[in-house]
């Protein structure tokens, strides 16, 4: 029993990460209409830059990742304005095509500029340490980065529900015409959200780096668990991106735990049967 | 010369971005005839040249030079560029310069044999090595005969392919050169087994063949000489593993003694440094790191290491490691790759440079390039490499040749850590031997 | 005439290639036609019926496996071929049943995953796929019709014939498929969904026919790789496998014809000459996909003719 | 004169609000019949109604006396129940003529053929030819349909309802966003094509005096009700509906 208890606390903070990088995805198609293939690699710059404040130069941990957000928000400021904002009317194949473009210019941009080793920088010394629950040891960090997931998970929530900015967006996400009748400027409002959205993504990876492996490629490697994520939740829905995130992280540490061999089957399945029952996602309206 | 030692990594790379990899060997080529002229060829170079009937000996090798494995096929080409430029420094091999053409296999089987057919039958490679992953290795294997090439493999190591596929099938084009997962699996049970307090171990393994077939290895001798092991619990991770907590729990949960692993490059890294963090080390009484030895992993835990947060509980071996042999032909190795590169060597960067190196040893042996002569020459030869005395086995063209196990330790000479406390077993005790009964493996 | 000159002359060059050409260009060449037939069969679903598939890949690697599976019990090319077809068809059209009773986004994410599975299945089924070392040393069996003839398939230029003739059959069959009724019927379903069926049309049957005949020109490309090869590995069945016919065709026009044929020799084209002279292959690509997207995105062939019709 | 298509208590219920309620009818055969009332009545949830192209959630629906309620639309299409819609409708990537080819083939049975060519289907494609010319598209045949100016695509939207030559055809506002002059040809036209083709029109119209000048028959909804259905001048008469079209001369 406690072993459960304790491979699902485990599972949690994995899927934390999960839920940054799906937060992002789902506020940007939300909106924007535009699943962004490239949003991984939007998770890997943050990671990248994260690194190089933090480990490389030395930077206060907490100022590196606040540099690295804003480092990627510029990234994805340009990504909107000079690119995607000239596919927005298009099929969504052709939003998918571009993005996906763009996965391979900055997995290959990483390697040219960090090389390709695995960087991992050291864990701030505040982080050191565990706590016993469950009678074993479970890391401060991931406790911090629960926290942290939950707290984003707030925020976001208020931002929505609480702001003139989240109404304007959430008006525009509803109706463009309406929203642009009452006078939302759309441009303006969408290209927030996706800078929006890539700073949600950096924070993942950045939160990542002092315990996993930046290195080219491990965008990629996450964006297609997010798609999978958002698709259960809901396309669009943020309540939704939060829990399927969790029960993508859940799931996968039980299924190693209890099934190992089916671990990569797992998820897809469950993203099936969802499809099929319900494909507008578990809490898509 | 002195100005290409200097040639960073970095821009090194950023040379084969624009040049292409082919136009860097050309150019080693040319720093070669440079030499030439100073130290003026032997008079019997000029007519050599008629044996092979060629001016320039092509080399074709590939590696994985993209994603997070990247650093594996830089290695093999760091390795392989460095000898080039020796041996051409030297005159070449029978007075013919060598080239090389570099590629990247992605890890992708189909990429792999259609690289290998490119090198072979477009741009006329006499020679092929390299190979990163078991999949593409058992996928090119097979092609060889056709294409008409010998292929001296440098770090994939599924034992199928010298025992099902030299051995079993009789493709005479495979060779090598690196040592198979023997290695990690039967010489670690070797070592463990004189752990009598160790009696329950845990597997972290790779989710694909290489972990299968290390850890079906490792648990099969082990139960031969230690009746009294249990193996408690296992977890599988698959390529991109992105966090192993998940998988380290799951098998901490079993209370084991001991944890054997075979996650390599970053991957490796993060699943040792999330072990610390789950505070494995203070539970468990050895961890052994399959390819803990290489040198980008080693590398990465390098702060761990100092701290000594693994408590010397640390376990790990390679297909080569920098510090051993003791003897001139590696100590000269190391210098200069650390000269040329300004990093220590790996064990693919020493296969891949050996690689060469028995190659030229072939080719003066029955002075020529055909297929079939070098395959007579290879069968049975030995030869001093920097990783020691190599011996390719004529029945499964596996080349046996010693690498230690050891502890994980910091080493004042080293910027790096490095394995100290070595245990040196001779190969040909821990070595599968034909004829090869198939490895069951349950998982 | 102008158009029936000119695949007259590519379809002779064709056939006297083997005469000129190394084995290395008749290697890539198979592999030209192999992508063809894969990015045709996708753009059944995708430029003629509107639905964007990224499972494609699975019924590829449903042929190969098939194909590969049956060559190694029984050394027969064409048993093979036919057999790793069937496979594929009979994947497709069970999976079918499920996919199209949906559109847009969420049937891409469906292929996504049941594409995954596939992938998943062949990874983890060692028993039967031999894991990610593959199918390994599978046979260019002799084309073999009993009493009637048997070629010898070892020499690369005999099997390229082989693959000439499937692939220019194939093709001819989808020229007629897409020209037919049937063709305008799910062009009719691309357009409106709606409108299709308050004419009378059953648009989840047409879409089923559709996917099938997709997934079986998918498991065909995939059937030609294992004698080619002989191996046979999971990778084949990964999503970014689904990409190449998507990349292709929108490389080369969807809504034309010779749209996935012409992308997809234009895509093997530029990777092999790319990765020949950098290791920064991703990035060159990258941009090329980016510029197209932006530039071209009737595909290359709308450079030629102007409008986007059905060519 | 019998029913051709006849309701019992349809309704249908989006949320609170009632499209359609408690909707008893019959359209009788070869009647010109129109179905008028202000907007929101649910003059077009009706028709979606009986076209299946919605499914009711109460009472049923009967054409000739068989029950069609939960039909599926294409089924009824081969029935002899056609519709166009009041939002343009049609195939923007094929070619008028092939918007006007489709319905017939299927009306043939024959668009299931996978390797015929579509020019060998020549009873087809002649049927397809004398619609095109009944409603005035020959010149445009081969354009694709998305470049048609906005009355001709009105008239291929008819044109592809009555392509599949039906017993009952139901247009939503033919003639919408099309000036006094154009509206009076087409909706002759209609009345044309139902006297030569013996179909049996139903349409959604807001212009009154093309109402009342060419139906035969009229139904007025209101709130999701039949308010009242009979001759013209009876509607006009009809004092609920003065009440309703209030200030509207009728």
């Amino acid at each position: 029993m406690e072993t459960l208890a304790f491979q699902g606390l485990v599972g949690l903070s994995v899927a934390m990460y999960l839920w940054l990088l799906a937060a992002g995805l789902t506020i940007v198609f939300g909106v924007l209409g535009v699943l962004n293939f490239a949003h991984g690699s939007l998770f890997m710059l943050g990671a990248y830059f994260a690194f190089t404040f933090y480990g490389l130069w030395g930077v206060n941990f907490w100022l590196a990742i606040a540099l690295s957000l804003v480092s990627v928000a510029a990234v994805g400021y340009l990504l909107e304005r000079f690119f995607l904002r000239h596919i927005y009317n298009q099929d969504h194949a052709y939003q998918l095509l571009l993005t996906f473009g763009f996965i391979l210019i900055f997995d290959d941009l990483v390697k040219m500029v960090w090389g390709g080793v695995a960087k991992i920088p050291p864990m701030p010394d505040f982080f050191e340490g565990t706590l016993r629950i469950f009678g074993r040891p479970y890391p401060f960090y991931n406790l911090f980065i629960i926290g942290a997931g939950l707290l984003v998970a707030v925020v976001l929530w208020l931002i929505f529900e609480k702001t003139w900015w989240g109404k304007m967006v959430r008006a525009s996400a509803s109706d463009r015409e309406m929203a642009s009748a009452i006078g939302v400027n759309i441009p303006t409002i969408f290209t927030g959200v996706f800078v929006f959205g890539a700073m949600l993504a950096a924070l993942g990876g950045a939160l990542g780096t002092p315990v996993r492996v930046v290195a080219p490629g491990i965008g990629s490697a996450m964006i297609i668990q997010a798609f999978i994520i958002t698709v259960i939740g809901g396309l669009g829905n943020l309540k939704g991106a939060f829990v399927g995130a969790v029960i993508v992280g859940v799931v996968s540490a039980y299924g190693i735990l209890l099934f190992p061999v089916f671990e990569l089957f797992l998820i897809f399945l469950i993203m099936a049967v969802v499809l099929m029952v319900k494909p507008q996602g578990l809490f898509g309206s | 010369m002195s100005e290409k030692k200097k040639i960073s990594r970095r821009t090194f790379l950023k040379a084969a971005a624009v040049t292409g990899i082919g136009s860097l060997a050309w150019g080693a080529g040319r720093v070669g005839e440079a030499q030439e002229k100073k130290e003026k060829t032997p008079a019997k170079a000029k007519p050599a040249k008629k044996v092979l009937g060629v001016d320039v000996i092509k080399i074709g090798g590939q590696g994985v030079t993209s994603g997070a494995h990247a650093d594996y096929g830089w290695q093999i080409l760091a390795g392989s560029t460095m000898a080039i430029e020796e041996i051409n420094a030297k005159g070449g091999i029978l007075g013919s310069k060598l080239e090389l053409k570099f590629m990247d296999e992605e890890l992708k089987p189909a990429v792999a044999v259609k690289n290998a057919r490119y090198l072979a039958t477009e741009w006329g490679a006499h020679y092929l090595f390299g190979v990163d992953s078991s999949g593409s290795a058992m996928a090119v294997g097979p092609v060889l005969p056709e294409i008409d090439r010998v292929c001296m493999f440098c770090h994939a190591s599924t034992h199928r392919l010298t025992e099902e596929l030299v051995a079993g099938k009789g493709i005479k084009q495979i060779f090598r050169i690196a040592a198979p997962v023997y290695q990690e699996s039967i010489l670690s049970s070797l070592i463990f087994k004189d752990f009598p307090n160790i009696k329950r171990w845990a597997g972290i393994h790779c989710d694909y063949e290489y972990g299968y077939s290390t850890w079906a290895l490792f648990k099969e001798t082990l139960k031969k000489y230690r009746p009294d092991v249990e193996f408690v619990s296992i977890a599988w991770a698959p390529f991109w593993t992105m966090d192993f907590s998940s998988h380290i729990a799951a098998v901490m949960a079993a209370n084991p003694d001991a944890i054997h692993a075979t996650p390599w490059a970053g991957e490796g890294v993060m699943l040792l440094r999330q072990a610390l963090m789950l505070g494995v080390f203070d539970k468990i009484q050895a961890w052994f790191q399959c390819m803990g030895g290489s040198v980008d992993l080693l590398e990465g835990i390098s702060r761990e290491v100092e701290a000594g947060k693994f408590k010397n509980n640390l376990w790990a071996t390679a297909r080569y490691i920098h510090n051993y042999p003791d003897t001139p032909e590696n100590r000269k190795f190391v210098e200069s790759f650390r000269k040329r590169w300004n990093r220590l060597p790996n064990y693919s960067a020493e296969t891949s440079y050996s690689a060469i190196y028995v190659f030229k040893a072939a080719v003066e042996k029955v002075r020529s390039l055909k297929t079939a002569d070098l395959i007579k020459a290879l069968e049975g030869m030995d030869l001093m490499t920097p990783g020691g005395k190599r011996f390719f086995r004529p029945e499964d063209h596996q080349a046996i040749y010693n690498v230690p196990v050891g502890r994980v330790i910091k080493d004042p000479n080293y910027p790096i850590p490095i394995l100290g406390d070595l245990k040196v077993f001779p190969a040909k005790d821990y070595y599968r031997n034909p004829p090869f009964a198939p490895i069951k493996m349950d998982k | 005439m102008k158009k029936t000159l000119a695949i007259g002359s590519l379809v002779v060059f064709l056939a006297i290639l083997p005469h000129f050409a190394g084995q290395y260009i008749l290697y890539m060449t198979i592999h030209i036609m192999i992508l063809s037939l894969f990015s045709l069969g996708f753009n059944l679903l995708f430029g003629y019926t509107g639905l964007l598939s990224f499972g494609q890949a699975g019924f590829y690697a449903a042929g190969a496996y098939g194909c590969g599976k049956i060559l190694l019990a029984f050394p027969s090319l064409l048993a093979g071929i036919i057999g790793g077809v069937a496979v594929a068809g009979v994947a497709s059209f069970l999976l079918g049943i499920l996919c199209i009773r949906h559109t847009r986004i969420y049937f891409s994410m469906l292929t996504l995953s049941f594409g995954m599975m596939i992938f998943s299945l062949a990874w983890k089924w060692r028993d039967m796929t031999g894991g990610d070392d593959g199918l390994v040393g599978i046979p260019r069996a002799p084309l073999e019709i009993p009493g009637l003839l048997r070629l010898n398939m070892t020499p690369m230029e005999n099997y390229y014939y082989v693959v000439l003739v499937f692939s220019l059959l194939a093709i001819y069959l989808f020229h007629r498929l897409v020209h037919s009724p049937m063709g305008l019927t799910l062009q009719g379903i691309r357009d409106s969904e709606t409108r299709t069926s308050c004419v009378g049309i059953s648009v989840r049957n047409y879409r089923l026919i559709s996917f099938t005949i997709a997934g079986m020109y998918a498991g065909l490309a995939g059937a030609l790789l294992p004698p080619l090869e002989s191996t046979v590995t999971p990778p084949i069945a990964h999503w970014s496998h689904s990409a190449e016919p998507v990349l292709a065709t929108l490389l080369g026009g969807i809504y034309t014809f010779a749209g996935p044929i012409v992308g997809a020799v234009l895509f093997y084209i530029l990777k092999d000459i790319i990765v020949r002279f950098t290791e920064y292959w991703l990035i060159c690509l990258g941009v090329i996909v980016v510029v197209l997207v932006l530039g071209f995105r009737g595909g290359v062939m709308s450079i030629f003719s102007g409008k986007g019709g059905q060519g | 004169m019998s029913d051709i298509i006849r309701t019992e208590g349809l309704g249908k219920y989006f949320g609170e609000m009632a499209a359609v309620h408690e909707v008893t009818v019959g359209l009788k055969e070869g009647l010109f019949t129109s179905i008028i009332g202000p907007n929101g009545a649910g003059k077009t949830t009706l028709i979606n109604l009986l076209s299946g192209y919605l499914l009711p959630d109460r009472g049923r629906i009967f054409f000739r006396g068989t029950e069609i309620t939960r039909m599926r639309p294409d089924k009824r299409v081969k029935i002899g129940i056609s519709r166009s819609f009041q939002v343009m409708n049609i195939f923007p990537r094929l070619t008028v003529f092939e918007n006007i080819l489709l319905p017939v083939l299927s009306r043939l049975n024959k668009n299931s053929r996978p390797l015929a060519s579509v020019r060998s289907q020549k009873e087809a494609v002649a049927e397809a030819e004398k619609t095109l010319q009944e409603v005035w598209l020959q010149e445009e045949r081969d354009s694709p349909a998305g470049t048609l100016s906005h009355g001709d695509q009105r008239l291929l939207e008819l044109g592809i309802a009555v392509a599949s030559n039906p017993q009952l055809c139901f247009l939503d506002e033919p003639s919408s966003g099309m000036n006094p002059i154009e509206r009076v040809k087409v909706l002759e036209l209609v009345k044309k094509l139902s006297a030569e083709r013996k179909t049996t029109f139903a349409i959604v119209e807001h212009d009154m005096d093309v109402v009342f000048s060419l139906s035969d028959w009229i139904v007025v909804m209101n709130r999701g009700e039949i308010l009242a259905e009979g001759k013209p001048d009876e509607i006009r008469d009809n004092k609920e509906v003065r009440d309703i079209y209030l200030g509207e001369e009728i």
